[in-house]
């Protein structure tokens, strides 16, 4: 791909989430140019990897194939994975980014058919499940991916394994000799729609999800609960594949604390009551769930879904940031607090603990162009010129909140190149 | 090479019949072999300690403080205080920062200093010993002078507090640090891993004031130590030592327990690893006999 | 009520927050709790309090004076610094535990007879005669505090643990004829007294 | 266009070689489906297949092209011709992947793929490439309801990106709720301290913004049309009624606070107990002074009570989002102007997200005090109030003197007319009821929008009266094309939501506007040319296309026929499905061209113990999770035949009747969850094909069939094993039904 495709009145919008993708499409379906750069070898983000949506226990994967019908509807979006800026030059009507493409070493030959998983013998964690669990080091990241070709993983090229894929494809979709390259575009506008990480759990030490196999994260938990995931859609535990009847959710794990995360993350507290479900859907009345938190953080109409888990027997709410967890040589895990209402110390047993682990901008650690201002967690807070930012990168938003504000980005983003344009037609 | 001077306040237990005296022989002997020269300070004084709160106000506290604190500045430039007692380099390392952070107070310190012909900049820095090793010297340095490693010897680091938090070993976690462990195994023993007492807190002070709640965590940190098949209690802290150590028989006698589980002194371990006789390494001083560690003494 | 107290009441009227930031430690972080409750989780002793740390920062923003002031709980800190670590509002609980029995004691209000009290006032006493503290002293001051026959019953009772430490040499029954001082006491001494003076200055 | 020519391409790579005989395919789409030329190829996505199709639209002069490969899902960017006519055959997803291996399948996996080339042929032949609704529109302007902050800010971020907009504000001035504020809850680092509200000077360069008109004291007294060519009449206070036309539409007509009179508990209707709008107008007045109450008393110590009517099932059920934040804030105003102030905020939950934790840090360090309890009461006592409540900390009951209280009251929709009571009443009245009929005519005064739509004069509303979209994916997934909701009467929200929210829907009013221009549907078949056609002549006036169709897109003349507007419909064939003499169809989607495909496939006769069963699945959901099953090699009963449909609400009960004369013993519906939840973007079409199939019961019996063979099912797209399962289970029933006695009569 080289800048010929792109002009000043084109769109770029970084990163192909959820934000990125609304960002893309509903600026194309407004009848602009948009490129869509995305890091990773799929589209779909962080929340492809979702199983349910609060309050609504629908599937994220709804809404990305309706995105990924209106892209592949859409000639005006181009979409770019594996891509990553490298540096913006220029300034508002007129950049130009130079973008770093990492070699997939699978061509658009690809038909998908999975030959090459099948021959090849390495094994990788799976990225698409928190490392959760292995898979071939030729894999599909997931069945809603877009493209909808396979990769190799570049631990492989220059082995033996790479050779096997190769020979294994039919279709000579195999390019071995793939290089990294750079390409430079020009843009009128830049949407940084970059989104979020978890914030790194082991970091939480009185919790030891670095010690203890049964504490795990949210977004981990996700992947349990998800019949795609790992376990088949089992909350089966990582220790001994246990099954987990009695869980523990342990909110503003990492969020509203000094020692790591200043912001709260405010999707966390309508991620664990939207989990109980799972725990209840996978067990019924002898599920347990247990939410131990600060404030339960659940504004507008999602009040109405905690008054609803409030009333499920099964599910158990105590105002108490847990101070430590002590683990068991069965491996579960006993909770050590105090039930700040009244004053009630507790060291309650778990076979599984949850947290509910904050947000923080992916793009924490990365260098972004000078003129992008940033709050004090990192998150996108403004920009001059022509950058304008969408989404998680902008501040904890939940999906809604996201697309929201990827819609309103990509106005913003319109009227740059609107100006530009008609500055140009009135010369 | 040149020998690495420091300040040395050595703290009111470590003194001649105290009872963190017995270390004081094995700090010397480890400090030789690791080429670390401790300058005693002149006419040093009490860091009134943890408990010096209830009847000594703020204030009173951090000028007992500065004035160790002066005295280094004044007597002995460019050398950083170093104390084996993490009470000790606690106190006076929260008043280094305090008089750094609020300058009314150093302003206050420096009117009271003035009362016994001194003053403080606040050029000085706080450490402990152990800050020291891991940090000036550093885990491979530690290792060379070992001539008798001690195998066979399974310990269980005890860190206790006041040298893991607030302060910490930089770069350490403060519930699950590893730095004592690490030391274990450059002196050829065997870290009990796992031990999840480490950092339980032994009561402090509170052991004279509130025997049977400070006796509880110490049956604790004892029992737990057995769990994990150690033979011995190793710590940076001298008050844990003492504190963990004396008072297993009173725990024996209340609860019928029959603890007696031998607590040292890093210093000790390095010392008889470092070929130091049993004698240097203070053994005779500890109230347990850390029976196999004599044993590898006297080989 | 010792007048100390009395003045303090007078001056603060009800506003014991208010009264807490200025004079006590670290006082002025007090409204900064958020009621988590990890510091209550996370002590050592804290199954052995009334009131846990959070609670008692509460409390002082309740304007609920006298229970705090006379609460047994702020002498039961061991220092470990557990709470200040894992505070995610860092606010630095044990200094402002110490500073409210530190002022509970000044004001004459803490509780009577309290352990740690009386073995804070004793390890200070010790430490201001020489300049450093004599454990001797200090130990035997510790179990005679409640008078000399329960000090003689004490005694017996950590026999085992004095006879050790002795046999170890880490007990040295001639300090109880002098032992360690520092040099120049008067001069340290004199420093306390000006701390003192300058603090009362600062105060009512 | 030239005249009709149709190909069939045949691919034989990713297995289908190994496993299906190809060239009977091919022969079949030649004799069978009369392909007037057919051609194989070993790996048709690849450059040179493509190029071999690209060839024959070029010199064969091909119009209508068969894919017999992979799913319609699949290789698009390859399989990509403008102005042809495409229909795939899924052989891959849909059979080899899905069929279990082995020879002992062979002959069924084989006669799966003739069907789908059959019925692929089938439908290319009635396909037609849609050439765009004719009646193009040419307004993209935008009428923009509301002068508050959200309607402001839609108007100029429209206007900045160079779309005219009309602004109607029904008061004297702009700057709604905002501008009666003293000052607003920051939404910058450091979030420490309240800010200007900026509403002045937002509301100047409104005024004085080139392409937006701005009329005051000015309501909607009529809106009719369709995006791209409203007609609204605007009624001024003075009477007098402008028409104007508009392109598209936001309402942004804001909220209203919620009675504090309704909270005599807490003190509502005392002296010195006032609500959140209440306080600011005493900030405003002592304008950074020591604030004072309506009596002139300075106010030396306040209690705000959170959630005051709030979270509560008796008053609003719901939390406003910004209460918590806004009484922080108000916290403030006293300790700024005099710290001495005692500011005590009484709170459940303190729900300030993200980095309100920053505004709430701040607020404790100018010793706001937070206290979680549950007030009980609230009476007057001496010269203020005496406030009674639970401290949940301390678990005790404490009594507060204050000189003011302030409730926390929310935030209620000014959202018009509920479309569901119209409805009923519309109902009702067209049943000759005389009350119905003046019931609605009083509905009709508090209307918004005025709507001439059948379905009611204003946008239907999601719950508690706000007119939000039912989406998480898509926040302006309207019900009424072209007209967006922005601001807290979609959502209780604070300033700065609702200016991100009000930009958005700026956006999609654009959106609404260039789509319609070009004819185009807009989400979620963004793009789509066609659009529904009426044969009048055929047309019976049974209203059922009217009323059933979820968007409000088809009204009525006089002699109650339907009349089409097609820029508000959304094209999802709920008309179609609806239509009983099937007059209504779409160019590229039809009852021919579904019908035409279960017309294709072969039915075995009743011996021959293969049954056939009819499956047709929602495209959004079902069917990418039967996709997904092939995809995850789960497999299935080669005895169903899928179609994939646009909702279950375009399914025509003629395809059922037909389906079940010619043979099938089953017919299998896959749509997506229905009730409060319902996942449908079309509203209600699982519902609705769920109520269709309710009713075909007596056809069944009169046909002498059970009424098993007809089933729905609620299918997620991630159910790829679960509808693997009832598939099997289904074809297993059927079994143990026997052959349906139709057969050989078809």
């Amino acid at each position: 791909m080289t800048a010929s495709i792109a002009t000043n009145q084109t769109i770029l919008v970084v990163g192909g989430g959820i934000s990125g993708m609304t960002a893309a499409l509903e600026a194309a379906e407004c009848g602009k140019q948009v490129i869509l750069v995305e890091r990773n070898a799929t589209l779909g983000g962080r929340t492809a990897l979702l199983y349910r949506y609060f309050p609504k226990m629908c599937h994220p994967t709804c809404g990305m194939e309706i995105n990924l019908r209106r892209i592949k509807a859409n000639r005006n979006v181009r979409v770019m994975t594996m891509a990553e800026v490298q540096e913006v030059k220029g300034s508002r009507g007129d950049y130009t980014v130079r973008l770093k493409l990492s070699p997939r070493y699978v061509n658009s030959n690809c038909t998908a058919c999975g030959e090459c998983a099948k021959a090849v013998d390495a094994e990788i964690d799976n990225p698409y499940e928190y490392n959760l669990s292995k898979t071939r080091a030729a894999y599909l990241p997931h069945n809603m991916a877009y493209p909808m070709q396979y990769v190799l993983d570049p631990s492989i090229i220059g082995t033996a394994d790479a050779e096997k894929a190769k020979a294994a494809c039919k279709y000579d979709a195999i390019d071995l000799a793939m290089q990294e390259e750079t390409v430079e575009i020009r843009a009128g506008a830049i949407v940084w729609a970059t989104g979020w990480k978890p914030y790194d759990a082991a970091r939480i030490q009185p919790y030891g999800y670095d010690r203890f196999a049964n504490v795990i994260t949210s977004v981990e938990f996700e992947r349990l609960a998800n019949p795609h995931g790992p376990t088949g859609g089992k909350l089966l535990r990582p220790s001994d594949g246990k099954e987990a009847k009695n869980i523990a959710f342990i909110q503003c794990a990492g969020s509203r604390d000094e020692n790591h995360l200043r912001h709260c993350s405010r999707i966390c507290c309508m991620a664990s009551l939207k989990q109980t479900h799972y725990v209840r859907e996978a067990y019924g009345d002898d599920a347990k769930s247990t939410i131990y938190y600060i404030d339960i953080r659940v504004i507008d109409r999602l009040e109405d879904f905690y008054q609803q888990v409030k009333k499920d027997p099964t599910v158990n709410f105590i105002k108490s940031k847990v101070a430590k967890i002590a683990e068991e040589k069965d491996g579960n895990l006993v909770l050590h607090g105090v039930d700040t209402e009244g004053y009630h110390r507790y060291a309650t047993t778990h076979d599984l603990v949850v947290l509910a682990i904050g947000m923080e901008p992916e793009t924490n650690g990365i260098k972004l162009p000078d003129d992008i201002l940033l709050d004090s967690s990192g998150f996108i807070e403004g920009a001059s010129g022509g950058m304008f930012g969408a989404g998680a990168a902008t501040s904890p938003l939940d999906v809604n909140r996201a697309a929201q504000s990827a819609t309103a980005a990509a106005l913003r983003a319109i009227q740059v190149v609107h100006k530009t344009s008609t500055v140009e037609g009135a010369r | 090479m040149a020998k690495k001077n420091y300040a040395f306040y050595p703290g009111c237990s470590s003194q001649k019949g105290a009872s963190a005296s017995n270390f004081v022989p094995s700090i010397e002997v480890m400090c030789d072999k690791l080429d670390i020269q401790l300058n005693e300070i002149p006419d040093w004084n009490c860091c009134s300690a943890s408990i010096g709160y209830g009847e000594g106000s703020q204030l009173s506290r951090l000028v007992l403080n500065a004035r160790n604190l002066a005295l280094v500045e004044q007597n002995m430039p460019g050398q950083d205080l170093v104390s084996g007692c993490p009470a000790c380099w606690l106190a006076t390392r929260e008043t280094a920062e305090k008089l750094h952070e609020v300058e009314s107070l150093m302003a206050d310190t420096n009117e009271a200093l003035k009362e016994a012909g001194l003053s403080f900049k606040g050029t000085v820095k706080a450490r402990h010993l152990v800050e020291v090793l891991i940090e000036d010297v550093g885990f491979e340095a530690m290792k060379e002078p070992v001539v008798k490693p001690l195998e066979g010897l399974k310990i269980a680091g005890y860190v206790g507090c006041q040298t893991n938090r607030p302060f910490g070993i930089a770069g350490e976690s403060f519930e699950n640090p590893q730095y004592l462990d690490k030391m274990v195994e450059t002196v050829g023993a065997e870290p009990a891993t796992g031990y999840e007492q480490k950092v339980t807190c032994c009561g402090g002070a509170l052991a004279f004031s509130e025997p049977e709640k400070s006796q509880k965590q110490i049956k604790d940190i004892v029992e737990s130590a057995y769990d994990h098949g150690a033979d011995m209690i190793v710590t940076p802290c001298q008050l844990c030592q003492a504190n963990v150590e004396i008072y297993q028989s009173e725990i024996n006698k209340k609860k019928g327990t029959k603890l007696s589980m031998p607590v040292v002194y890093y210093s000790q371990l390095m010392t008889v690893a470092y070929g130091g006789t049993a004698k240097q390494a203070g053994l005779d001083g500890n109230v347990l006999r850390p029976q196999k560690l004599l044993d590898i003494a006297s080989k | 009520m010792s007048d100390l107290n009395q003045k303090a009441v007078a001056l603060y009227g009800g506003n014991f927050l208010k009264e807490v930031e200025e004079r006590v430690e670290d006082g002025e972080w007090v409204s900064m709790c958020m009621q988590c409750g990890v510091c209550a989780g996370s002590c050592p002793l804290g199954p052995h309090w009334e009131h846990s740390p959070q609670k008692i920062f509460r409390m002082i923003m309740a304007g609920k004076r006298e229970e705090v002031l006379t609460s047994d709980s702020v002498w039961m800190c061991t220092s470990c610094y557990t709470c200040i670590v894992r505070c995610p509002r860092k606010l630095p609980i044990t200094h402002i535990m110490h500073g409210l029995a530190h002022y509970a004691h000044r004001l004459d209000v803490a509780p009577k007879g309290q352990p740690t009290r009386e073995l804070a006032k004793i390890f200070w006493n010790s430490l201001i005669r020489t300049g450093r503290v004599n454990e001797l002293k200090f130990s035997l001051g510790v179990y005679f505090k409640d008078g000399f026959s329960q000090g003689i019953k004490n005694l017996l009772g950590m026999q085992g643990v004095a006879l050790g430490l002795m046999k170890a040499k880490r007990l040295n029954p001639m300090e109880i004829l002098g032992g360690h001082k520092c040099k120049d006491i008067g001069g340290i001494q004199k420093m306390l007294a000006k701390a003192q003076e300058i603090e009362a200055r600062r105060q009512i | 266009m030239a005249e009709m020519k149709t190909a069939a391409y045949i691919c034989s790579g990713c297995g289908l070689g190994d496993k299906l005989d190809v060239s009977q395919l091919a022969k079949i789409a030649q004799r069978e489906g009369k392909m007037a030329l057919v051609r194989e190829h070993a790996f048709l996505c690849n450059s040179e297949g493509v190029q071999m199709i690209r060839d024959d639209i070029e010199k064969e002069e091909v119009t209508h092209v068969c894919i017999a490969a992979c799913s319609r899902r699949a290789k698009t960017e390859a399989f990509n011709f403008p102005d042809i006519a495409m229909t795939r055959a899924n052989l891959r997803e849909g059979v080899i992947w899905v069929v279990s291996e082995g020879a002992e399948h062979d002959e069924v996996r084989q006669e799966m793929a003739d069907d789908y080339v059959r019925m692929a042929c089938a439908e290319l032949k009635k396909a037609k490439v849609p050439a765009g609704n004719p009646n193009h529109t040419h307004l993209k302007n935008i009428l923009v309801v509301g002068g508050g902050m959200s309607g402001m800010t839609a108007a100029l971020e429209a206007a900045e990106a160079g779309y005219e907009v009309i602004l109607v504000e029904k008061q004297g001035s702009l700057g709604g709720w905002a501008g009666k504020l003293y000052k607003r809850v920051p939404f910058k680092a450091p979030y420490a301290e309240p800010q200007e509200t900026g509403v002045a000077e937002l509301a100047a360069r409104v005024s004085a913004h080139p392409l937006i008109a701005v009329h005051l004291n000015t309501t909607v007294a009529e809106t009719s049309g369709a995006p791209g060519r409203y007609a609204i009449k605007l009624a001024q206070e003075s009477g007098a009624v402008t028409e104007i036309a508009a392109g598209s539409i936001v309402q942004a007509t804001g909220f209203t606070t919620y009675d504090i009179k309704k909270l005599p508990e807490l003190g509502g209707g005392l002296d010195h107990v006032v609500d959140h709008a209440g306080l600011e107008s005493l900030a405003k007045a002592s304008n950074g002074g020591p604030i004072r109450r309506a009596d002139g008393k300075e106010v030396k110590s306040v209690v705000f009570l959170q959630c005051a009517g709030q979270r509560d099932e008796a008053h609003l059920p719901y939390c406003s989002g910004h209460c918590c934040a806004t009484s922080i804030k108000q916290a403030m105003y006293f300790k700024d102007a005099n710290p001495e102030v005692s500011t005590i905020v009484v709170y459940d939950d303190l729900r300030v997200p993200g980095m309100g934790e920053d505004f709430y840090r701040s607020a404790q360090h100018k010793d706001v005090i937070f206290s979680k309890g549950k007030a009980s009461k609230v009476e007057s006592s001496g010269s203020g109030c005496k406030v009674t409540y639970r401290d949940l900390i301390l678990d005790t009951d404490l009594v507060l003197d204050a000189d003011l209280v302030v409730l926390a009251t929310g935030q209620v929709p000014s959202s018009g007319v509920n479309v569901a009571d119209w409805d009923r009443l519309t109902k009702e009245a067209e049943g000759g009821s005389e009350e119905a009929r003046q019931q609605r005519n009083d509905l009709k005064r508090i209307s918004i929008l005025n709507l001439t739509y059948r379905q009611g004069p204003d946008l239907p509303k999601l719950k508690y009266g706000f007119a939000d979209s039912h989406f998480i994916c898509f926040p302006y997934e309207t019900q009424r094309t072209g007209i967006y909701t922005a601001g807290p009467v979609r959502r209780p929200m604070d300033i700065y939501q609702a200016t991100e929210d009000a930009t958005g829907a700026a956006l999609k009013a654009i959106q609404a506007a260039e789509n319609a221009s070009l004819g185009r549907a807009a989400h979620p078949r963004a793009g789509d040319l066609s659009y529904p056609m009426v044969r009048l002549e055929g047309c019976t006036q049974c209203k059922r296309c009217t009323v059933e169709c979820p968007f409000g897109a088809i009204d009525e003349d006089e002699k109650r026929f339907p009349v089409f507007n097609e820029q508000r419909c959304r094209r999802c064939g709920t008309c179609m499905g609806a239509c009983p003499v099937r007059v209504i169809s779409f160019e590229n989607y039809s009852v021919d061209t579904v019908g035409s495909q279960i017309k294709a496939v072969e039915i075995p006769d009743e011996f021959s113990e293969k049954p056939r069963i009819l499956v047709l699945a929602c495209e959004n959901d079902a069917y990418p999770a039967l996709d997904m099953a092939g995809l995850s090699r789960i497999v299935y009963s080669a005895f169903v035949r899928v179609i994939p449909v646009r909702c279950l609400g375009s399914v025509n009960t003629i395809w059922i009747t037909d389906a079940l004369n010619s043979g099938y013993d089953g017919v299998m519906m896959m749509g997506c969850r229905k009730g409060d939840e319902y996942q449908c973007h079309f509203v209600k079409g699982s519902e609705l094909a769920g109520y269709r199939m309710s009713k075909i019961g007596d056809t069944l019996t009169q046909m002498g069939l059970e009424p098993q063979r007809v089933s729905t099912y609620e299918i997620a797209i991630t159910d790829n094993a679960r509808i693997a399962g009832l598939i099997n289970d289904y074809v297993a029933e059927l079994v143990e039904l026997g052959p349906s006695p139709m057969k050989g009569f078809g």
